[in-house]
């Protein structure tokens, strides 16, 4: 299906009807170590929605990785339970104070499939390969934007120079787009290569790539250095993991059921409800560390600019109504401004709920006393409006339509404009819209920075996610002082601080927390969610006979 | 080289045109349709856009006749709401591509061979590149929307009727009424405003009764690829690629605009063959 | 012996319409029966049935339908396959279109053969080369491997009988099997059907000409709606006809009659009211004229095709000229360039006197309306959208008759000239027989006050009796307007009747030219004697005919 | 009748050879003017709309690139040159035969088509073949025979009605999800093909048997038809060997509405189907404003219409000699 279901899939799985019911602990590591013992051999296939068109973890931006990143590489770092990096290629690793310099000891042993050693000057070539202009890299160089330059020690410790403090840089390091791929590959093919058929250190090779009809895996034989988490050890006990390209959500769906497919990547939240009553099927709902579903006021142009139209459009979102019209039971409302599973998320920065007299009393105060023919205020002849720029998806869930009854309910005028993917791309970065929706995952509570910092402000130095274009001197001050500890008590106080002042700034409206849904046959076992993404992990999954 | 037509007519022609049933049929059903597209206020029980508090995926009976949607709105609603932007796409597409196919296609059949084989060649262009991909790229670039769809479809049909308006202009020019009338002594272009532009037309009105038909289908398959009407309006093709999804959940939300739309095209065709087969009954 | 086809009572109807009702009568072998009416006279249903070919949704009933003995009612389609090809022949009108236009001929001949015997494909082969040679075929080699459409329409004609007579029928029954022919051309392929009938098998043939089957049939039976209305050996027949149909039909044709006298005597329309008289063109100069036409036209494969070469012609007010000839000997074309509808070549065309060349398009234009033209087949010179009140209305808008009563009544005063009441008026051409089409046109000729009316074969598509009602009118018209006429006709019958002066043209050139009494007496082109000889008479082939005409 | 005779008399038929060649020639180079005119027509459209194709490339849903780096990727795709540059470029590479790269898959133009065009070409071929088949065997069984013949019309007029993803999803519900006979989705093995080139072929199908069948009854009251009955022939064998020929000239005119029909109809039957295919190139090619590439389908498209012009135009006249000399 088209580029745009990526967006079309994320908006589908939007807020349940009613409260999440009881979902499996976000983020917990351990193997399912199921009764039977772990038989070996078999091939697990697997169901994904939409093919990135490129395989290469450092030059896309796609959700898929976060899933191919664990089966083809492996990472420096693996995220506890807590969300603090553990080691994994990297053994063990010192911050100097500064923050700025981070020196790595690298595990011994480990080669690429391609036979390329895995060393120092290994991981050099792959952060100058996520930087480098050639690779476009839309997500993995931008997380590791402050690198500067780096000092091999010797083959197993490596010393990383940042130009400025940014503690985060450890724990991005453990995402799927950052996983280490072999040098040997990297200097020897071009970025299109690279695309058809990238080479990591991961349990599965890449062995078959036909774009939009299937990938295929196979078994890393000598493979032996997983995540010490993962409290395993040895090659994978699959034979190999074939990859269909499903994109119809319906399609998928009834794929699984009828046993075409023991795993999907992206279940419909429409079909969580029969997969959960589905005897032979497990249904996994995990939330995910990161910015929760939120709505962005650009705070940089009129109306959003008066804190009081802020604050009365949030009071006018009746968010429970939306999770429960298009979330069918599988959505949590958010609280606050950090999904509720990511570090240091503060609980009693509690963001207040929908409450229309109050939405109605603070217009008022506004000056939006004056009512024009439909029903919207009005103030010196000008209607109270508001642009939503919207992209068209086979389809569109329904958010949108709902906020705009909600917002009207108040006299507060929306216009949801419906415009292609490529206008939309240019509307975001040239500022040219007063509400915009999205969701930004991450595995660390960084997330504020990249959305909240004036320096993410889209200008002409870089795009930018700061969409909200808010540029408030104290929450500037807390990021960059996060970035250069790695005292929890620290990070707590500040995230805290940062999260509390984002309730009374109100750049926007979180609606739900976001969760990614996925589900396995019963025949499958060992599966592993990670801790970074929630998505499933197949490195010592198995397939009963 | 005197062809005496003698041969007796071996199958006499049964010309009386019995109303058969399908036709009676066909012209109820559109009755409905055009009804419902313009007063649907008064057909449909509820709000289209109205989100039900009873919930999604309601079966058909109690206060919903047909269920309610995967966003708890009632199901007729949306779709006596959603007759009208079918018929405007039938009708809309349909009547630009006839306007845009009848200017090209006579400028061709009348005006000097260059001008012949240019318009030919332009439209040769625009049937080379395949309907939906047209389509496509004049909807993602202009954007989507349901008056978009419409022109992306009447722009992609404009070259067939070109064609059609071409060949018929040719064959009246060179017919005899034709040379009789200029032997009366008839200025040419007063000939050609009389006689060839009206019998040239002719055919090209009853064939676009059946485009109509075919235009709310191509419609249907741009709202499929998501490149249709914008959301929330209620639009048979939208709720049809919208019911796919939910497929598994409530069969219901597929079926009835699939039968809406597939009865709608199928007895605005059926109508457009009866008229086709009345006037060319007449003119021959 | 009993009778090789015995038809009694036999009735067919579609949808409850009878086509043939209750026609009778028998087929001895080595006879020759003709079953003559005009269309939609049955006969042609009445063939098809005898190979139980009635056609789709016919309900055949007949009191005793035997062939050669065996009673055919009761036979099925698989029973009626066997006879089909192998007993009963069957030749239809046109072969372009009765021969497989997508096959070679010899294929086509090749298939009863197939169907019916067990010769292999070398000996089916040979058999085609025979047959083509015993029906007059020359290379039949060659000519077994063309497409129809590469074959004259003689020879064509001639493969069709050939694939008719492939498996020596007992019965050739043959439907219309010259009229698509020339005369010339005619006249052999009669003669070829002639000495196909032994006294073994019997021949059936189907005609609306009565002198085409006076030469060939033993017995005739005369058809008017479906019912045999006369029948008896064809001297009797046409000597002394009983029934007043056959009376008026033999009246109809042209060259059985004086010249200059009537037609039509059935159902004499009335004599219209007195029309104004034009006044006649000044002295005897000549009305229209033409000096060494010369017109060429590219051919298909880049060759120059000469249609016309050196024609000139005059004609006086009041005067008809006749121009006749086969099909492709340039008659068309000459009209055509008279009526400055193509351009010459070379030489010129005189209106009154004045050059159509030297005329600008505005003159042209009102020059236009002196000369007129009525076609073969006026429903295509009509718009389909018009009513017959807007057809004349449109022509009298030209001659300057405003909109309104004026308009009206002199419409009404132009129908009634050929014969029609003002009822017509509000009717579609669609809705008129092929007589009432001719005389609207005819009507919207007349309208535009015309000097010269060129009738580019105007009565070739009518019935006999039809024919005849459009002679006379036009000679009427002639009478009391003095209008000239261009008849341009391919039946010399019609030409000598309707014609004061004739022209005979072939292959594009004008072979002789005079009084039309004098040239058809006395010949002095051998083509021209061809072309008299090929006349189809109603002189019994027993008597030798007396004149060219075969009536003094 | 000797093979030697016939084919003698075929090539007596046809005017010289110099002839037809000069007629393909001319069409020739009537086709490269349309390939041209699909190049410049599209390369306008894409350019002159909204949208900045090297954003949506790069800054794609979830992608936080620098500005550098997209001045960069405008630069390799040569996108800050001015627009007539751009222009020229492309039609040199053209004339090499080059499409350019896909910004997307970063891969030559050419090359991406070609490895989706597979799926599609052996989707088109079997769905073409079926629908002829169908159209065939139901026109000639049913034409001018009373209760058949109203049936199938009614059977075709419903299915050509019947928008193409609407016959998909029936298919779909039947015979994949309640009766599970066939694989849901997929590429490989023809089990995955039944459904998606049945979905393709029965709306086409329908259409051409109707065209076919009132052809047919036309050719049915031609005088030659009467002629063959008339030498003891059985009903349908006429109507095979001397009948379907001449309707055989009505399905060559309709290729032009076949071919485009099936391009248009992979597209919706590779979305539903998930089959793999030049339709999914398309629509992520269009959607992403991939300008290298959809202007590749386009000139593609282009090419394959012009193909099929000629060839129809050839086997026009071999199959009826007489519009070789007209």
């Amino acid at each position: 299906m088209s580029p745009s279901r990526t967006i079309r899939s994320l908006v589908a799985t939007l807020a349940g009807l009613s409260l999440l019911t009881a979902c499996g602990g976000a983020g917990t590591s351990t193997v399912d170590s199921g009764s039977t013992q772990p038989v070996r051999g078999g091939t697990l296939n697997l169901s994904m929605s939409l093919d990135p068109l490129c395989l290469d973890p450092h030059a896309i931006s796609s959700d898929v990785e976060q899933i191919f990143g664990h089966i083809l590489t492996d990472n420096l770092v693996y995220l506890d339970e807590k969300g603090d990096p553990s080691p994994w290629l990297a053994t063990s690793w010192e911050i100097s104070p500064d923050a700025k310099t981070y020196t790595f000891h690298l595990r011994k042993g480990v080669t690429f499939s391609d036979g390329a050693v895995f060393d120092a000057q290994a991981v050099v070539t792959n952060f100058e390969h996520m930087l480098d202009p050639a690779t476009r890299s839309p997500l993995a160089g931008p997380y590791i934007a402050p690198y500067k330059d780096s000092k091999i020690i010797d083959a197993s410790t490596l010393e990383v120079h940042l130009s400025r403090p940014y503690v985060p840089f450890l724990t991005v390091l453990a995402q799927g787009w950052l996983g280490m791929e072999s040098p040997k590959a990297i200097k020897e093919n071009t970025p299109a290569q690279l695309c058809e058929h990238p080479v990591g250190s991961g349990p599965f090779v890449l062995t078959g790539y036909t774009k939009n009809q299937s990938v295929t895996f196979a078994r890393r034989a000598d493979y032996n250095w997983p995540p010490d988490l993962f409290k395993h050890s040895g090659p994978a006990y699959l034979d190999g993991i074939k990859v269909d390209w499903v994109g119809q959500d319906a399609v998928r769906f009834n794929s699984l059921v009828s046993g075409q497919y023991q795993a999907t990547g992206y279940l419909p939240a429409q079909n969580a409800q029969a997969v959960k009553s589905n005897p032979n099927l497990e249904y996994h709902n995990n939330n995910r560390i990161g910015w929760p579903f939120t709505l962005d006021f650009n705070v940089s142009r009129a109306p959003f600019d008066d804190l009081d139209v802020r604050r009365a459009f949030a009071a006018a979102v009746n968010t429970p109504a939306i999770i429960q019209t298009i979330g069918f039971g599988q959505r949590q409302p958010a609280t606050g401004f950090l999904d509720r599973v990511t570090q240091f998320y503060d609980p009693n920065a509690k963001f207040p709920g929908f409450d229309p007299a109050k939405a109605n009393q603070l217009l008022d105060q506004a000056g939006w006393t004056g009512r024009d023919a439909d029903g919207y205020r009005t103030k010196d002849g000008k209607v109270l409006e508001a642009q939503l720029p919207v992209t068209q998806t086979a389809t569109v869930s329904p958010v949108y339509n709902l906020i705009q009854a909600q917002a009207k309910a108040v006299g507060f005028k929306v216009n949801v404009n419906l415009l292609p993917l490529t206008q939309i791309t240019t509307l975001r970065y040239a500022g040219d819209y007063d509400l915009l929706s999205g969701v930004w995952h991450t595995n660390t509570p960084d997330v504020l920075y990249i959305k909240y910092a004036s320096e993410s402000i889209p200008n002409n130095k870089r795009l930018g996610q700061n969409l909200s274009h808010l540029s408030d001197p104290q929450i500037d001050g807390w990021l960059e002082q996060a970035r250069q500890t790695t005292d929890s008590a620290k990070l707590q106080d500040l995230y805290g601080k940062v999260q509390q002042r984002l309730v009374d700034l109100v750049p926007g409206v979180p609606i739900y927390d976001n969760s990614v849904l996925w589900a396995t046959s019963k025949k499958l076992q060992g599966v592993i969610t990670d801790t970074s993404h929630a998505t499933p992990v197949f490195t010592y999954a198995w397939l009963t006979r | 080289m005197s062809a005496f037509t003698a041969t007796a007519a071996v199958l006499p022609r049964t010309s009386r045109i019995r109303l058969r049933p399908g036709l009676i049929l066909a012209g109820l059903f559109v009755a409905v349709v055009v009804a419902a597209a313009l007063v649907p206020q008064l057909l449909a029980p509820h709000d289209p856009l109205a989100i039900g508090a009873e919930g999604a995926f309601l079966p058909s009976g109690g206060g919903h006749l047909l269920g309610t949607d995967e966003s708890g709105r009632d199901v007729l609603s949306r779709m006596v709401y959603g007759a009208r932007p079918s018929l405007v796409m039938g009708l809309g597409a349909t009547a630009i591509a006839v306007t845009g196919g009848t200017l090209l296609g006579l400028a061709a059949g009348l005006g000097s061979r260059l001008t012949e084989s240019l318009i030919m060649r332009l439209i040769d262009v625009v049937l080379s590149v395949p309907e939906l991909l047209l389509a496509l790229v004049v909807i993602t670039l202009a954007g989507a929307g349901s008056t978009n769809a419409m022109f992306a479809v009447a722009f992609a049909s404009i070259p067939s009727y070109a064609r059609i308006v071409r060949a018929q202009t040719h064959i009246v020019r060179r017919s005899t009424f034709v040379e009789a009338a200029t032997g009366l002594g008839i200025r040419r272009s007063t000939v050609i405003w009389r006689h060839v532009l009206p019998n040239a037309i002719r055919p090209v009105l009853v064939l676009s009764t059946i485009g109509v038909g075919t235009a709310i289908s191509a419609g249907a398959a741009l709202s499929f690829l998501g490149l249709g009407a914008e959301p929330p309006a209620a639009e048979w093709g939208d709720m049809l690629s919208n019911g796919l999804q939910y497929i598994s959940n409530d069969w219901f939300l597929v079926a009835v605009p699939s039968v809406a739309i597939t009865l709608t095209v199928l007895s605005i065709t059926v109508l457009g063959r009866e008229l086709r087969r009345r006037s060319e009954g007449r003119s021959t | 012996m009993s009778s090789l086809l015995e038809v009694a009572g036999l009735t067919v109807a579609f949808e409850g319409t009878r086509v043939v009702d209750g026609v009778s009568f028998t087929l001895q072998r080595g006879e020759c029966l003709a079953l003559v009416g005009e269309s939609g006279s049955g006969k042609s249903v009445t063939t098809r049935t005898l190979v139980g070919l009635a056609g789709y949704g016919a309900h055949v009933h007949a009191d005793r339908l035997r062939f050669d003995g065996t009673d055919v009612t009761g036979f099925t389609d698989r029973t009626w396959r066997r006879v089909r090809g192998a007993r009963i022949g069957f030749v239809l009108q046109d072969a372009l279109a009765s021969l497989d236009p997508l096959r070679p001929v010899g294929r086509e001949i090749a298939e009863p053969l197939a169907l019916h015997t067990t010769l292999s494909r070398a000996e089916r082969a040979a058999r085609v080369r025979e047959l083509l040679e015993s029906v007059g075929v020359p290379e039949p080699e060659v000519r077994a491997a063309q497409y129809p459409h590469q074959l004259s329409g003689g020879l064509r004609q001639r493969a069709l009988i050939a694939s008719a007579i492939a498996c020596d029928p007992d019965l050739l029954l043959a439907d219309e099997p010259t009229t698509a022919l020339d005369a010339t051309v005619a006249v052999q392929v009669l003669d070829l059907l002639g000495s196909l009938k032994d006294n073994r098998s019997g021949l059936l043939i189907v005609s609306h000409d009565l002198a085409v089957v006076a030469r060939l049939a033993d017995r005739v039976a005369v058809m008017k709606d479906g019912r045999i209305v006369e029948a008896g050996t064809t001297d009797a027949v046409l000597q002394d006809p009983q029934h007043p149909y056959t009376r008026a039909l033999l009246a109809a044709v042209p060259s059985a009659h004086a010249k200059g006298t009537r037609l039509s005597t059935v159902e004499r329309p009335t004599v219209p009211a007195p029309a104004p008289v034009l006044d006649p063109a000044p002295g005897g100069a000549p009305v229209l004229a033409a000096v060494g036409l010369r017109k060429s036209f590219p051919g298909p494969d880049g060759v120059a095709r000469v249609a016309v070469e050196d024609v000139s012609l005059t004609l006086r007010a009041g005067e008809t000229l006749g121009i006749v000839g086969e099909s492709g000997s340039g008659k068309s074309t000459t009209a055509r360039l008279l009526l400055g509808l193509e351009t010459p070549d070379a030489g010129e065309v005189l209106v009154d006197g004045t050059d159509w060349s030297a005329l600008t398009p505005e003159e042209r234009r009102t020059h236009r309306r002196r000369l007129q033209i009525v076609y073969q087949d006026p429903l295509s010179s009509f718009d389909p959208r018009y009513t017959v009140d807007r057809v004349i209305g449109e022509a009298l808008g030209v001659a300057g008759y405003p909109r309104g009563i004026r308009r009206r009544d002199r419409t009404v005063e132009l129908l009634e000239l050929v014969a029609l009441d003002a009822g017509y008026l509000g009717r579609r051409p669609l809705e008129l027989s092929g007589g009432q089409r001719q005389r609207v046109a005819v009507a919207r000729a007349l309208a535009a006050e015309p000097e010269v009316i060129v009738c580019d074969e105007p009565v070739s598509a009518l019935d006999v009796s039809v024919q005849a009602q459009i002679l006379d009118l036009l000679a009427d018209l002639q009478a009391r307007l003095r209008v000239a006429y261009l008849f341009i006709s391919h039946d010399l019958g019609v030409v000598y009747h309707a014609s004061d002066r004739v022209l005979v043209m072939r292959d594009g050139r004008v072979l002789e030219s005079g009084d039309v009494r004098t040239v058809f007496a006395d010949p002095q082109h051998d083509y021209t004697r061809e072309l008299l000889a090929a006349i189809p008479r109603l002189a019994t082939h027993a008597t030798p005919p007396p004149t060219p005409m075969g009536v003094s | 009748m000797t093979a030697r005779g016939a084919m003698a008399a075929r090539l007596a038929g046809h005017p010289t050879a110099v002839a037809v060649a000069k007629r393909i020639g001319v069409r020739l180079i009537a086709g490269v003017g349309v390939l041209w005119g699909a190049a410049t027509l599209s390369f306008i459209a894409l350019h002159v709309t909204a949208g900045d194709a090297a954003l949506s490339t790069v800054a794609g849903q979830g992608a936080n690139p620098t500005k550098e780096l997209l001045d960069q990727v405008r630069r390799d795709f040569g996108l800050d040159q001015p627009l007539y540059r751009q222009y020229l470029d492309y039609l040199g590479r053209l004339l090499h035969g080059d499409l350019g790269q896909s910004y997307q898959q970063r891969i030559a133009v050419s090359r991406a088509i070609t490895e989706q065009l597979g799926q599609t070409v052996q989707l088109a071929v079997s769905a073409a073949a079926v629908a002829v088949l169908l159209a065939i065997g139901a026109a000639v069984l049913t034409a001018r025979r009373r209760p058949w013949r109203s049936i199938a019309s009614g059977v075709e007029l419903t299915l050509s009605a019947t928008p193409t993803f609407v016959i998909g999803i029936v298919l779909l519900i039947v015979f994949s999800f309640t009766l599970k006979v066939l694989p849901v989705s997929g590429n490989d093995g023809p089990r995955a093909l039944i459904l998606p080139m049945l979905t393709l072929a029965l709306p086409i199908g329908a259409v051409l048997a109707q065209v076919l069948r009132s052809e047919l009854e036309e050719v049915l009251e031609q005088p030659f038809i009467l002629t063959a009955r008339s030498r003891g022939m059985r009903d349908t064998v006429v109507r095979v060997r001397h009948a379907l020929r001449h309707a055989l000239v009505q399905i060559v005119t309709m290729s032009g509405f076949v071919v485009g029909g099936l391009l248009g109809g992979a597209v919706i039957t590779e979305t539903l189907f998930v089959r793999q295919g030049v339709g999914q190139l398309m629509l992520s090619a269009v959607t992403t404003k991939d300008i290298p590439m959809v202007l590749g389908l386009v000139v593609f498209a282009a090419f394959v219409y012009v193909v099929v012009n000629l060839l129809v135009d050839i086997t026009y006249t071999l199959i009826d000699p007489r519009l070789v000399t007209r």
